[in-house]
């Protein structure tokens, strides 16, 4: 946190100067170690062995938070008896079908009759005696996770871990609260989702969700990742975390009915509302209710689409035009050799951009150029490059890592030719449209009756608020009409109302633009209600129901946030109340009515169909309702815990010999015997195309270096701060060598594990300043089942002292490891030893079929907003 | 629990450590992140520093600094030549010794001016008058001296020239203040031969600091030595026997000081003055020094030797401040020259019982 | 301090009587966590060139080197091991024995019960030393109360301005270099250089625009943002305050502080650098918050203003002229005709 | 020299004033004593917020003459409290870099080089391949006969460093055009 988010970690260091205690469990000692009180190195990817310990000693011992837990959690809610557990099934969860490498999920689902079960009602046992109930399903589940274990495979001492169970029991409770902070060193994990599920699991057991001080936060990290996924550039959801359509779901019925069904609990009730007033948004007159406002103009997936997925019809030839804007992925995605080689396939790419960044430069400067691989004469694709305003100059929000909406106003002019995205994206479609004015095809008619008319400034720059106006939605009929909306509780699904996003509606709250509020902090309060504007409806700290008790008193004086008034007979408090304001503690709820009103007073958890805290996930999760160790793609350490060595659902295209994985812990492993994980330091920003152009950046870190432990280099004959060559089964790259204490080995499992670090942030080409190998040419594309996410934390390399070698040598290099660990065979015929080989699909359409995270979302309501920004965001 | 099919073969673990304590007496590996690490030079003292970067930077002075020193000095010291030669009735040697003092502080001041990173704001020296600053107090003598040494020098050339200088009216102002113009210019000799040792003494760099007891004797007689080495050169024989005995005296002082100011340095301090091209340097300008004295005191009749030995003077005090110059420069580099000598004085301190001035405290 | 070095009210000294409070940096380094937002906010608001070498130097995360004429914060990263700690640890406690003035303020000198806390023994109650520590720390020019790069300066360029900090013209100095060997921190530099170029083939290559080139540069404490009211740019943007500014009385109160808190944890490698007015520069503008010896972040241990020597320094350079002139006079008179 | 110029002769000022060292007062340039910080000279201050990470620092940004002369934390940030890390606070070299690309280059297939396309252009042929590269991959519908309304023919990667707006416009105008491929960095 201190490396990547530094100035977020004031408010730690404030803490921990008031006397938190500050623990930074990391494989590497990092800044945020440093200015720690204690720093636990553990193995990457070991993460749930270590929370699961932590679990097993809270369950144990009886630690848990009891009130919180019992009224706030499904604890207590039985489960179907078809669900078999990891316990049972050796590893793996009962509906796994191993051809495809997926779960059939529906044997994870709460026991009750169907009926209840779909009002948020299933059976529980509140003496938690019940074997099938949550509680004892988690006891046994976490059985194996214990202390030695910890101790075996994480590589942290009985020591260390008690220290870190104490702290986090003594910090919680009434009194306390523990915070969980984690960033891409669990989202870029294959299981990264169900790390972020056992702190989840954790915190909620200790009663550290929705409560000043408590939570999981992902530190997300770029200016509006959270944004872009609110307002998703993503695949798999439109606004507001509607998800996109599924192939057969032909109706609007029966799509919002798979996002929510109109008698469960909650506001996932009003999936329709929401999807109508997106709708009406989009296409306005042409959108009515006899139509299903144009439900049918939403184009449908048929599994994942994610930008990997992509890359693979790249490879195929099957990807016409590409749009990269402030991206770098040859650079900041899984095997960057992999994404150039794409690249070359396209017929036109689009890059908008401040600086020639390798994506654009790569048929020009590229490192297959540079060695001879291939000649900028041979690639075809035609590039447009695109200079684009920067964040100064130009009007526009962001939302930061907290939710929280912030406008910019414009500084400056751009320069020369550059716009901004709003500018280009508004002109390319009203040309586009304009391209198609009298066409007949039916489908264009999305296009054509799109709602798509923006003021716009002398400089032809549409009104940003404008846009922001229309994602607030507004009143379309009676006497307010036009007006924008207040709250997402005023929309309608009758077309009287229209809405983009119905999660920032209220950020045009009495016609002013929320989110350029500046009041100063000195003027307000701690939580800061009048600075920016937070979704939904300006909390500051979702699901903060919970900061009070069943019967709506604070836990604690110096823990409150919003407690139940009975004389004005709402609830009241510092933040804006996560919960039906006029809803009693004691109300039972109206089942009947479903929606908000069926929640009963102690629901605080009001996204949940039932109500709850998930302990146990019953659906929304790809890999199981509880999470499980299992090793990474390539790990060499046999899975202590059970027979399943990898994640069952764990997704790997092979590319050709272009993604190939090591052997892991089949013979040839050997091979590759260190692991190596990647990550990012303060001074530059995730490719580097904001960071390795300016020069006061450049300086500060001006070289790609691996650092290695004092043994480590020992053993290899590294000279400090000279060069080291790193191999992987994909590609060769090299680094300076930093020998530093900070790296140490682990004895884990009888062996002894050396790990190396990499930040990622250079690459191979002639603009920036500095340049250096790009790392994540040496990382392959292992997929989290539930993000699509590639696994970046725990790779395993080979290492030799040395540049590497240049030319056509580099390929031969990487061949004679491949063909050493018997992954590729001299004739070139793959021999796929991963472990997980199961599944391992050599053509992508294949792959795609069996890693459709969709078939849940479609089926299931969608998880709560932190499940979804845990599960779909994670932190960049 | 394990699968691994070695299970039961596996070797005996050896006892799981946190992390690698280094036994007593075991030798710390360098360059393994805490600064470098070198051989104590005083056993208790253990010295470290920043991965051996300097603390103290050396000014920015090049060759023609040193120029300016060796100049400075022979500028100084020949306009008091000038004056014994003038109240001695030498005229040749006043005039030669004149127009040295003029010719050295001309050549000295252009030294002065090309080495400032802009010169054409030169005059800003003029903008103050500094008793702080060595460097404002020397600009003063040196434009002073230079002016005065010009009018005296004018003086001498206009009568050297039989009045043919195109002077007009001028000339009698001319006569009517080259008389004190030729006083200014030896009153202030001394003080710019001198003041070149405090400008360099007055600084953090540890030779040039540590130097500062004894420097002004080596440079006023390395000046002294030069000056009149330069007679020795330019004058017939007639007329240098005042030099002849003024360049032994010169050697002697020069020996004699330099000898003292390393006595009252830190060894470290020193060191540069001693190792290295500086050192060599300053060898080799002690080998002149005594070479030229020699001959100066022996053969200082014969007009050759005389030269000769002139020559070898002038090189010799060149060589000291280039010597000097460039051991100061050096001292920078190594940071144990100013964190050794500053410990032990410290140290000294504490141990005379004051403790009351470290700029480390408790709190 | 003599004369020529200045006096201890370095603001009175310089004339600007009592309009404002002497002001400086209190950098503790014990909450540094090592991001150099100093670092680049100093320059990007000076519009200093960047000048790094663009290779690792072989210093942990520091590949800027040192303080000068285009770097005027620094941050320096040291890794240690669990002996050196120790080591500092013991270092520290003898800066303790050693009954310092002015060590803490009252009420943390004395334990709960009244009676005056023993930090020579408090290593005992604190936890394990660590195994390994990773120290960070922002330099900067120290604004000495006796300012050697002041007193040398020849042309007035530098003075010390009404908030006490000491400052280049930038339209004075004519790049003499004298301040930069008087600076006994070896801060101040004369700009020589400082360009960035790409080294690859860039259609067009450019130079960074480099200003005030060949004259002195060092931290000028940012004396025309305090003429607004502002504070320093370093300081404004240190994320954890390691980096506060203020009256100088009052950092050194609140180092002092700071320290006392540190040692009654057992911290006792904690010390202060600069806040001693007895010292060889009599006391510093910027005060930091050490955790080992100075000389570990590259600070000198005992640097003195080296104008405190010039009296003696004159009156042997007078020794040395009177002996010239007497020479001469002898060898002139002896030499008579 | 008039006398006011001698007057200021600062061995004038040292001889007659409180400074008679020469190290305050007595030595100022006009320059000094009219001493402003350089955004004394903006001509605006915007409102903005870092374009780093997401932990959205109050960024203040001074401008003059339509460019970015400096950027600062906002110290009224209750997030930020003013303080920015050294990527914000090199914000305004992210705009003034002389690395920075502002015009438009193309570079056509199988070309070494790049060349110069002006603005209506380069929108013109872009508008065009999405067309094209829209009806080439077009979907009606899949195997089984459900409906699916979409183009494969192109993609979009970028947006977790644009604006809100500028990802919903992205989006609102893509999937009305029937694309599916599109991703930001939140998936990497």
């Amino acid at each position: 946190m201190a490396e990547a988010h530094p100035v977020a970690f004031q408010w730690v260091m404030e803490a921990k100067r008031r006397g938190a205690t500050l623990i930074h469990v990391d494989p590497r000692f990092t800044r945020t170690s440093a200015n720690s009180d204690k720093h636990i190195a553990l193995r990457s990817g070991s993460d749930v062995i270590l929370l699961g310990a932590v679990i097993k000693h809270v369950l144990d011992n009886d630690l848990w938070f009891e009130e919180y837990v019992r009224a706030y959690t499904n604890i207590s809610t039985i489960i179907t008896d078809d669900y078999l557990d990891t316990e049972d099934v050796d590893g793996v969860f009962s509906g796994f079908d191993p051809e495809t490498g997926t779960y059939d999920t529906s044997t994870w689902a709460y026991e009750g009759e169907t009926e209840k079960v779909d009002r948020g009602l299933p059976e529980r046992d509140e003496t938690l005696q019940h074997p099938r109930c949550v509680y004892q399903i988690l006891k046994r589940h976490y059985a194996r996770y214990t202390p030695e274990m910890v101790e075996e495979y994480c590589g942290i001492s009985r020591e260390d871990f008690d220290y870190l169970v104490d702290a986090i029991v003594a910090n919680s409770g009434r009194e306390r609260t523990t915070v969980f902070a984690y960033a891409l060193g669990w989202t870029q994990q294959q299981g990264g989702s169900q790390m972020i599920r056992t702190s989840a699991v954790l915190q909620l057991l200790m009663g550290n969700v929705g409560r000043p001080g408590s939570g999981i936060m992902a530190m997300r990290g770029h200016a509006n990742i959270q944004g872009a996924t609110d307002l998703p550039t993503l695949f798999h959801i439109l606004p507001g975390y509607l998800p996109m359509v599924k192939a057969g779901q032909e109706s609007f019925a029966e799509y919002t009915r798979g996002v929510g069904r109109k008698e469960q609990k909650g506001f996932w009730a009003n999936a329709d509302i929401y999807t109508a007033n997106l709708l009406k948004a989009w296409w306005g007159e042409h959108a009515t209710v006899d139509n299903d406002f144009h439900f049918d103009y939403l184009p449908r997936l048929t599994g994942a689409h994610s930008t990997y997925q992509t890359l693979g019809r790249m490879l195929e030839n099957k990807l016409d035009g590409y749009f990269i804007m402030g991206q770098n992925p040859v650079v900041g995605s899984a095997n960057g050799r992999l994404q150039r080689k794409g690249m070359n396939n396209l017929k036109w790419l689009v890059v908008r951009d401040y600086y020639m960044i390798e994506s654009a430069t790569w048929w020009k400067d590229g490192p297959e150029v540079e060695s001879g691989e291939i000649a900028s004469e041979d690639i075809g694709t035609e590039v447009f490059f695109l200079p684009c305003a920067n964040h100064m100059e130009k009007a526009g929000s962001f939302t930061q890592t907290q939710r929280m909406v912030q406008w910019r106003d414009q500084g400056a002019l751009p320069p020369d030719d550059a716009t901004s995205e709003l500018q280009f994206i508004y002109e390319l479609g009203q040309r586009i449209r304009a391209k198609l004015k009298d066409s007949t095809d039916e489908r264009d008619r999305p296009l054509l009756e799109l709602t798509w008319d923006y003021p716009v400034d002398e400089h032809g720059e549409p009104d940003a608020e404008a846009v922001l106006m229309e994602i607030n939605g507004r009143y379309l009929t009676g006497e307010k009409a036009g007006q924008p909306l207040p709250g997402f509780a005023e929309m309608k699904a009758d077309g009287s109302t229209e809405g983009g996003c119905w999660i920032y509606c209220g950020i045009f709250k009495d016609d002013v633009n929320q989110a350029r509020r500046r009041k100063s902090r000195e003027e307000q309060t701690l939580v800061a209600p009048e600075w920016g504007w937070a979704w939904p409806m300006n909390r500051r700290v979702l699901y903060n129901r919970a900061s009070a008790d069943p019967q709506g008193r604070p836990w604690s004086e110096r823990k409150k946030l919003i407690w139940w008034d009975e004389e004005q007979g709402k609830w009241v408090g510092n933040d804006v109340p996560d919960f039906p304001l006029n809803k009693r503690p004691d109300d039972p709820g109206d089942p009947s009515k479903g929606g908000p009103a069926a929640l009963a007073g102690t629901d605080a958890f009001i996204m949940q169909p039932d109500g709850r805290g998930w302990l146990f996930a019953p659906t929304g999760l790809a890999d199981g309702p509880l999470p499980a160790h299992y090793e990474g793609p390539e790990s060499r350490v046999p899975n202590p815990l059970y027979a399943q060595q990898s994640s069952p659902t764990g997704i790997h295209p092979q590319h050709g010999k272009d993604n190939l994985n090591a052997p892991g812990v089949k013979p040839g492993g050997d091979v590759y015997p260190y692991v190596f994980t990647t990550y990012r330091i303060t001074e530059h920003h995730t490719a580097g195309g904001m960071s390795r152009f300016l020069p006061y950046l450049s300086e500060l870190q001006p070289e790609l270096y691996c650092e290695v432990s004092p043994e480590l280099a020992e053993q290899l004959g590294l000279e400090p701060y000279g060069w080291m060559t790193i191999i992987t089964a994909r590609s060769a790259i090299e680094a300076r060598v930093f020998v530093t204490e900070r790296m140490r080995p682990l004895e884990i499992g009888g062996q002894t594990i050396h790990t190396v670090g990499l930040p990622y942030h250079w690459a191979r080409g002639k603009q920036a300043i500095v340049t250096g190998d790009a790392v994540n040419d040496l990382i392959g594309i292992n997929l989290d089942a539930n993000t699509q996410i590639q696994n970046s934390k725990n790779n395993q390399c080979a290492i030799r002292p040395g540049r590497r070698p240049r030319g056509e040598a580099l390929r031969e290099l990487v061949r004679e490891y491949q063909e050493r660990a018997g992954i590729v065979e001299i004739d070139g015929q793959i021999h796929d030893a991963t472990p997980q080989a199961s599944h391992n699909a050599e053509d992508l359409e294949h792959t795609i079929e069996h890693a459709d995270i969709q078939s849940d979302y479609m089926t299931k309501p969608p998880p709560s907003k932190v499940d979804e920004s845990e599960q779909k965001g994670g932190t960049r | 629990m394990t699968n691994s099919d070695f299970d039961a073969y596996r070797p005996p673990q050896p006892e799981r450590k946190r992390r690698r304590r280094r036994a007593a007496g075991e030798v710390r590996r360098t360059g393994a992140g805490d600064g470098s690490r070198e051989q104590p030079m005083v056993d208790d003292i253990q010295f470290d520093s920043y991965y051996g970067r300097p603390i103290v930077k050396a000014p920015p002075w090049k060759a023609p600094i040193a120029l300016y020193l060796f100049v400075g000095g022979i500028a100084g010291a020949s306009s008091l030549i000038a004056a014994g030669a003038d109240a001695t009735e030498r005229p040749t040697m006043a005039r030669n010794a004149r127009l040295t003092a003029l010719g050295a502080v001309l050549v000295g001041t252009g030294a002065l001016i090309e080495d400032l990173g802009r010169p054409e704001r030169f005059l800003h020296m003029m903008r103050v008058f500094k008793p702080s600053s060595p460097m404002s107090v020397g600009t003063w003598i040196l434009s002073t001296f230079a002016t005065a040494s010009g009018v005296a020098a004018a003086g001498e050339i206009d009568s050297l020239l039989d009045e043919k200088l195109p002077l007009g009216p001028l000339r009698g102002v001319l006569q009517a203040v080259d008389g004190p113009a030729g006083a200014v210019s030896s009153a202030l000799g001394a003080p710019l031969a001198t003041y070149t040792a405090v400008l360099l003494g007055d600084t953090a760099v540890p030779t040039w600091s540590g130097a500062r007891h004894g420097l002004a004797f080596v440079f006023g007689s390395s000046a002294t030595m030069a000056a009149s080495g330069a007679q020795l050169l330019l004058t017939p024989t007639a007329e240098t026997g005042p030099a002849r005995a003024l360049a032994v005296a010169g050697v002697v002082g020069d020996l004699v000081g330099m000898h003292y100011t390393k006595s009252q340095m830190h060894p470290l301090e020193a060191e540069p003055l001693e190792e290295g091209e500086p050192g060599r340097l300053l060898k080799i300008s002690e080998g002149l020094a005594i070479a030229g004295g020699i001959g100066a005191l022996l053969g200082g009749r014969n007009r050759v030797v005389a030269a000769a030995s002139g020559a070898a003077l002038l090189a010799a005090s060149a060589l000291t401040r280039f010597g000097v110059l460039n051991a100061g420069l050096e001292s920078v580099k190594d940071p144990r020259r100013v964190v050794e000598p500053q410990k032990a004085r410290l140290e000294e301190r504490r141990k005379a019982g004051v403790t009351d001035d470290s700029i480390t405290t408790a709190g | 301090m003599s004369l020529l070095s200045g006096p201890e009210g370095p603001i009175t000294d310089a004339g600007w009587g009592h309009e404002h409070h002497r002001k400086g940096f209190f950098t503790d380094t014990s909450v540094c966590i090592g991001c150099k937002a100093c670092e680049v906010a100093c320059k990007e608001w000076n519009q200093n060139p960047a000048d790094g070498e663009r290779k690792i130097l072989g210093s942990s995360y520091d590949n800027t080197g040192a303080l000068g004429a285009n770097t005027w914060r620094h941050v320096a990263f040291v890794e240690q091991d669990g002996d050196r700690i120790e080591e500092a640890r013991e270092s520290g406690r003898r800066l303790v024995s050693l009954g310092m003035p002015g060590i803490g303020p009252k009420e943390s000198r004395t334990a709960e019960d009244g009676a005056p806390l023993d930090l020579t023994g408090a290593d005992r109650s604190h936890p394990d030393t660590p195994e390994f520590r990773w120290l960070m720390s922002s330099d900067v020019c120290k604004h000495c109360t006796n300012a050697g790069c002041l007193d040398a300066c020849p042309t007035g360029a530098l003075y010390r301005s009404q908030f006490g900090s000491v400052v280049v013209q930038q339209d004075i100095c004519n790049g003499c270099g004298t301040c930069v060997g008087a600076c006994p921190f070896g801060v101040i530099e004369r700009r020589d250089d400082g360009t960035i170029s790409p080294k690859g083939s860039r259609d067009e290559r450019f130079d960074q625009d480099v200003p005030e080139m060949g004259t002195a540069h060092k931290c000028t404490l940012c004396t025309d943002r305090l003429i607004d009211g502002e504070i320093p740019a370093c300081a404004k943007t240190c994320p954890t305050r390691s980096i506060s500014f203020g009256d100088r009385d009052e950092m050194v109160a609140d180092a002092r502080e700071r320290v006392a808190q540190l040692h009654e944890r057992g911290m006792t490698e904690a010390r202060l650098y600069g806040a001693n007015e007895k010292d060889g520069v009599g006391g510093t503008g910027s005060v930091f918050l050490l955790l080992d010896e100075p000389e570990v972040y590259g600070l000198p241990p005992d640097p003195q203003v080296p104008t405190a020597g010039l009296g003696s320094m004159w009156k042997r350079a007078g020794l040395s002229a009177a002996g010239m002139i007497a020479a001469t006079a002898i060898a002139f008179a002896a030499g008579r005709k | 020299m008039d006398t006011r110029t001698l007057l200021q002769w600062p061995i004038i000022r040292q001889l007659t004033g409180d400074d008679p060292f020469g190290r305050g007062n007595a030595v100022t340039s006009e320059a000094t004593a009219s001493m402003t910080p350089r955004t004394a000279d903006a001509d605006s201050v915007a409102n903005s917020v870092c374009p780093y990470c997401a932990v959205g620092c109050a960024q203040l940004v001074y401008g003059k003459d339509g460019r970015v002369m400096h950027v600062e934390g906002d110290a009224n940030s209750p997030v930020s409290r003013g303080r920015l890390c050294p990527k914000g606070a090199a914000s305004e070299q992210l705009g003034n870099s002389p690395l920075r690309q502002t015009t438009i280059r193309y570079r056509a297939p199988y070309a070494t080089e790049w060349t110069d396309l002006d603005y209506d252009t380069a929108l013109d042929m872009i508008a065009d391949r999405v067309l094209e590269a829209r009806r080439n991959h077009w979907e009606d519908a899949d195997d089984e006969g459900n409906t699916l309304r979409r183009t494969m023919g192109f993609a979009s990667l970028g947006g977790a460093t644009l604006d809100n707006e500028e990802n919903y416009l992205i989006k609102k105008l893509f999937t009305a055009a029937g694309a599916v491929q599109l991703e930001n960095q939140a998936r990497i």
